[in-house]
């Protein structure tokens, strides 16, 4: 049972992932690749949180997504001031920058030794979250949540503005809106969505460490928002499931781990050269990567 | 006449790339005034600096120096949104509709409201948000048949995708688009280029539309002479980003220096 | 010790001349982010490995399997994955997104044949000349003089040749090029074959000294991308200069503070170009609007 | 021949700039191209060579189809361009613009070909003894257009396309022009499409004059003694 709960997590996890980095992506088109790195922030944040205070889950999450918000001005600021390829290439580098921070400020982080014992959130300050079935439920209602959020975001107005700017962002400004105010606000979403990924994972697998928020989960990250689609909750959630469960049926195919896991990888690469050249909505997407 | 923009002594240039010293000067000591409420159309040659005229105006032309005024208040280093909200309307050269955005949506991106445009504002305040929304619907609708008729297919087709538009009528959406903003003036750069003939009929109601029913003013950039005649009450020649002639259209263009000037004889 | 840490840095700087320019090859003329040259940086060390160490065959012999292989490779993704995104018409994006698919795939293919480990040429230990304070190892010097050879001869036959020559007109305009006679496509097949060759021995030259496992491409190409952009973006003598700045830059970081910084230094270096120069040392900023 | 029929293109798919344009062009003649700015001039030359993202129609050369060659093929069928600006590479020299089109010529043959043409029409930039070192973005707007005529005519092109090659000239190098185009004419072996925004030019050098207008060709007048310019005027203005 464990084992079911634990992809059942997972693809929580990877849900909230997505759909966060569906704002940037897939209604703004920033091709963000520094996603890793706001999960990476929010997941530390949290193991600071619940490591030092005994504050219920709700307000944790809350606090450890907003201050995470704040860490994307880098990126918002970025994506004002530098287009196409030098924006792709400052997330870039923001990402690597925030990992080898992670890694190498070993008075703070603990660097690559990680951060263990991590103790479990409670909710309303008397339940605490111990048993793997308790973790799916929470974790399927922030995925759900998020989705719900998401869902009234691209119907809102907001997102109505962002899908513009999608397609003309000067046609947008001259129509009197603050294109820069919007991409700050998207990628303070976005951050705070990975933050509270990070939370779940912070509490969930109680040790964390740089190797997680690497270059290669950002990559990742895009993966199953492209192999699941753009602009919409469906895709983020096929996206996640698809990326989550394919290992394991690798593993249930009796593939050794090691090879299992760069299979997995190739897998995904693979996926990923496909459905950029034949499927360029992904399995379930709205739109495509402009 | 009351004039509604007051543009002086403006002066653009740029250190060319390749001679580091030289200096292009794209305007030096343009001046110029635009009447309320009539239509005036701003004519010239390839690279005479109309568009660019354009783009200092808007907001998204920096590193000009001199003035622009606009109903009395400066906007000379205003961010282009700013000027938006103060009252002046663009509507770029090509189509420039929101393709992936509905025909609806993309008139009521036209219109200027902000409040509703915060995130989950439409999950916290459902109602006002609803009733928000309808208003600007009801308004887009009215806008559209007024222009169009009262069964247009732009209303019929509201849910669609505005990318599936022919040229023509995505020209005419972004017409529309704009009288959803209440702007005091319009500045419309060629928007008869590349439309096909049957459309030019109503892009010239459509500003008509603009300049008498709602007593606005009108700006256009137009190579088309013969609706430059049928359009325009006042008209500005440019060559080499000065004002070289001005006055009643039939004059200007009559003028053998315009003539001259613009057919390089 | 401070002309130790410049003369160790103005090595690896040329090193990442080397792979900057192999990059540049691609970029300049395709405009393609062509992250996928970070696994041709490995497998072209694998190849290199494989033949000397595991065949037994001589250096230099190695050094060849590798940039015929690796060349051939980076035609192959052309060929395979750029070329028909560019007949679909897809944007730069999309082309980044499948680059790093390509990426993706390769490394875990060299993971899965030679294994994730670390793995080195032998442990001789060479020779080593001195004098005063300052050292440099046979190896040091060898990749110095190779490195200055083939950048030598890289802008030599820029500037010499006549593949050269349209090497630097598509660079400069592919509309013209084409308008001239000539065809893109086949420009296509040279600077991919070139590229490759070029990362190859950027490649063999680093690992022969230093070893690798299958994941040191992806640090090296971005290296090699900050020196591009930091040099100037379109240009191709931006490599060399983009290229020993960041060199010796981050050997003085290595001297100052420690190595585990000179990452973040780099990107931070390259953050404050994108803001402050965003066209490098040597371009030309281009017209406003 | 040189043969459009129905030429219908432009950037964007629903917008079209050219809307049905016929012509053709014989060795030896000169077809000149005139019209507002905006109807379509430049357009119609990036047609021909299939360089526009959107095109419809036919066109033939000497009666064989060549509508979906590409660009470089069609120069290879002998086409030749000088586009706009006179379009050159800016970080390249003279000297290699010139190697770089003459292809597999020798140093000795190019230098040749280049001083013939240089005496046959008087490109004086390439006048023996001037430095051919300088780098394309270092040219004055005369010398870049010297350099693009230049490097059309060495590849021995049967149809020429020029595109508004006097613009942004001074007089001088603008009658330098006007003197290449006369003796090509005379010499009778080229078909040249002129896109000429200087009427009186157009009408100086053209055997015909087309009116484009709105994407398509509103007026043909033959250019002969009682060809009277001012005609011209009235049918453009009004």
């Amino acid at each position: 049972m464990d084992f079911l709960y634990h992809i059942i997590i997972m693809i929580g996890i990877y849900t909230i992932l997505a759909l966060a980095a569906n704002i940037p992506v897939g209604l703004a088109n920033l091709l963000s690749l520094a996603q890793a790195a706001f999960y990476g922030i929010g997941a530390y944040l949290s193991a600071f949180v619940l490591l030092n205070f005994n504050i219920p889950l709700l307000p944790g999450l809350f606090v450890v997504a907003i201050t995470t918000g704040f860490f994307s001005l880098l990126i918002s600021l970025a994506s004002i001031r530098l287009k196409g390829d030098y924006f792709i290439l400052a997330a870039l580098g923001f990402q690597l920058i925030v990992f080898s921070v992670l890694y190498n400020w070993t008075d703070v982080t603990k660097g690559p030794y990680g951060i263990s014992g991590i103790p479990p959130p409670r909710l309303f300050a008397f339940i605490e979250l111990t048993a793997n079935f308790q973790f799916a439920i929470l974790s399927v209602s922030l995925a759900a949540l998020t989705s719900f959020l998401f869902y009234y975001l691209v119907k809102s107005p907001f997102g109505r503005v962002l899908k513009s700017i999608r397609s003309d962002e000067l046609s947008v400004s001259i129509s009197g809106r603050n294109v820069y105010q919007f991409k700050i606000i998207a990628f303070f979403l976005s951050a705070g969505f990975s933050a509270s990924a990070g939370f779940l994972f912070a509490g969930y697998v109680k040790y964390i460490d740089p190797t997680s928020f690497t270059l290669d989960e950002s990559i990742f990250i895009l993966s199953a928002l492209f192999i699941g689609g753009l602009g919409n909750v469906k895709g983020c959630i096929v996206g996640a499931a698809v990326i989550v469960i394919l290992p394991e049926l690798l593993r249930f195919a009796g593939l050794p781990d090691n090879i299992a896991a760069n299979l997995r990888q190739i897998i995904y690469g693979l996926a990923l050269i496909l459905v950029m050249l034949y499927f360029p909505k992904g399995l379930a997407g709205d739109t495509m990567l402009k | 006449m009351e004039t509604i923009l007051n543009i002086s002594n403006l002066n653009l240039s740029f250190i060319s790339d390749r001679q580091k010293e030289e200096s292009l000067f794209l305007f030096r000591d343009l001046s110029l005034e635009i009447e309320r409420e009539k239509i005036t159309a701003l004519v010239g040659g390839n690279g005479a600096g109309k568009t660019t005229l354009f783009n200092v105006i808007s907001g998204l032309q920096r590193g000009a120096s001199g003035k622009v005024n606009f109903q009395g208040s400066e906007i000379t280093r205003l961010s282009p949104y700013k000027i938006a909200r103060l009252g002046i309307g663009r509507l770029f050269q090509g189509a420039r509709v929101f393709e992936e955005l509905s025909i609806l949506d993309n008139m009521v991106i036209g219109a200027i409201h902000h409040a509703n445009e915060i995130p989950f504002y439409n999950l916290l305040f459902y109602r006002k948000s609803m009733a928000f929304e309808k208003g600007l619907e009801e308004k887009a609708e009215a806008i559209l048949s007024e222009l169009f008729g009262s069964n247009n297919i732009f209303w019929e087709d509201r849910i669609k995708p505005a990318g599936n538009l022919s040229f023509g009528h995505q020209r005419l959406l972004a017409m529309a688009r704009l009288l959803m903003g209440n702007y005091s003036l319009y500045l419309l750069d060629e928007p008869t280029a590349g439309v096909h003939v049957q459309f030019i009929e109503q892009i010239a109601s459509a500003i008509r539309h603009m300049n008498s029913h709602s007593h606005k003013t009108v700006l256009l950039i137009e190579h088309n002479m013969h609706f430059v005649r049928q359009m325009a009450e006042y008209c500005l020649y440019m060559e080499n980003g000065k004002i070289i002639a001005k006055g009643h259209p039939n004059d200007v263009l009559a003028s053998d220096q315009v003539q001259q000037s613009y057919m390089g004889i | 010790m401070f002309l130790q840490f410049i003369i160790n840095g103005l090595i690896t700087g040329m090193l990442y001349t080397l792979a900057s320019l192999g990059y540049a090859l691609v970029y300049n003329t395709t405009r393609i982010f062509h992250l996928a040259l970070a696994v041709l940086y490995v497998v072209a060390a694998y190849i290199f490995w494989h033949v000397t160490v595991v065949c037994g065959f001589p250096m230099f012999a190695g050094i060849f399997a590798s940039v015929c292989f690796t060349a051939l490779l980076s035609l192959a993704i052309d060929r395979l994955v750029y070329f028909p995104l560019f007949k679909l018409k897809a944007s730069l994006s999309v082309v980044l997104v499948s680059s790093i698919g390509v990426f993706t795939v390769l490394t875990n293919l060299v993971a899965l044949t030679w294994g994730n480990e670390f793995k080195a040429f032998g442990s001789d230990i060479s020779r080593i000349y001195s004098s005063g304070n300052l050292i440099v190892t046979g190896k040091q010097l060898f990749q110095f003089i190779a490195s200055l050879v083939l950048i030598i001869t890289f802008f030599l036959f820029l500037n010499r040749s006549k593949t050269g020559l349209r090497i630097k007109a598509v660079r400069d305009d592919s509309e013209l090029y084409q308008v001239l006679g000539f065809s893109l496509t086949k420009m296509r097949v040279t600077v991919f074959l070139l590229s490759g060759a070029m990362i190859s021995l950027a490649s063999c030259l680093t690992a022969w000294d230093i070893g690798m496992d299958p994941y040191v491409g992806m640090p090296i190409l971005l290296n090699a991308i900050v020196a591009l952009i930091i040099g100037g973006a379109g240009r191709f003598e931006s490599c060399v200069i983009g290229g020993i700045t960041l060199g010796i830059l981050q050997a003085l970081v290595v001297w100052q503070w420690s190595a585990q910084w000179q990452e973040a230094i780099t990107f931070v270096v390259l953050i404050i170009f994108l803001f402050l120069r965003p066209q490098g040392f040597i371009g030309e900023k281009s017209r406003v609007v | 021949m040189l043969k459009l029929e129905n030429i219908q293109g432009g950037y964007t798919p629903g917008s079209l700039v050219l809307q049905g344009v016929d012509l053709q062009v014989q060795q030896g003649e000169v077809i000149g191209i005139i019209g507002l700015n905006g109807c379509g001039k430049s357009t119609l030359g990036k047609a021909v060579l299939n360089m526009l993202p959107f095109r419809t129609g036919k066109i033939s050369l000497k009666g064989r189809d060549v509508s979906h060659l590409p660009v470089h093929h069609l120069h290879n069928f002998g086409i030749g361009m000088v586009m706009q600006g006179g379009m050159i590479f800016p970080h390249m020299s003279v000297w290699e613009h010139l190697q770089l089109v003459g292809k597999s010529k020798s140093e000795k043959d190019l230098k040749k070909r280049v001083s013939e043409i240089e005496e046959q029409y008087g490109l004086v930039i390439f006048a023996p003894g001037t430095a051919l070192n300088r780098k394309g973005s270092f040219l004055s707007g005369g010398e870049k257009q010297q350099l693009a005529l230049m490097m059309a005519l060495l590849d021995n092109p049967e149809w020429l396309i020029l595109d508004e090659v006097s613009a942004g000239l001074s007089p001088g190098n603008v009658s330098m022009v006007a003197e290449l185009i006369k003796v090509l004419k005379t010499e009778g072996k080229l078909g040249i499409i002129l896109m000429e925004q200087n009427i009186k030019l157009a009408v100086q050098l053209s055997d015909h004059l087309l009116l484009l207008e709105r994407g398509v060709i509103d007026k043909h007048f033959v250019v002969d003694k009682d060809f009277d310019i001012n005609n011209l005027n009235e049918n453009i203005f009004n």
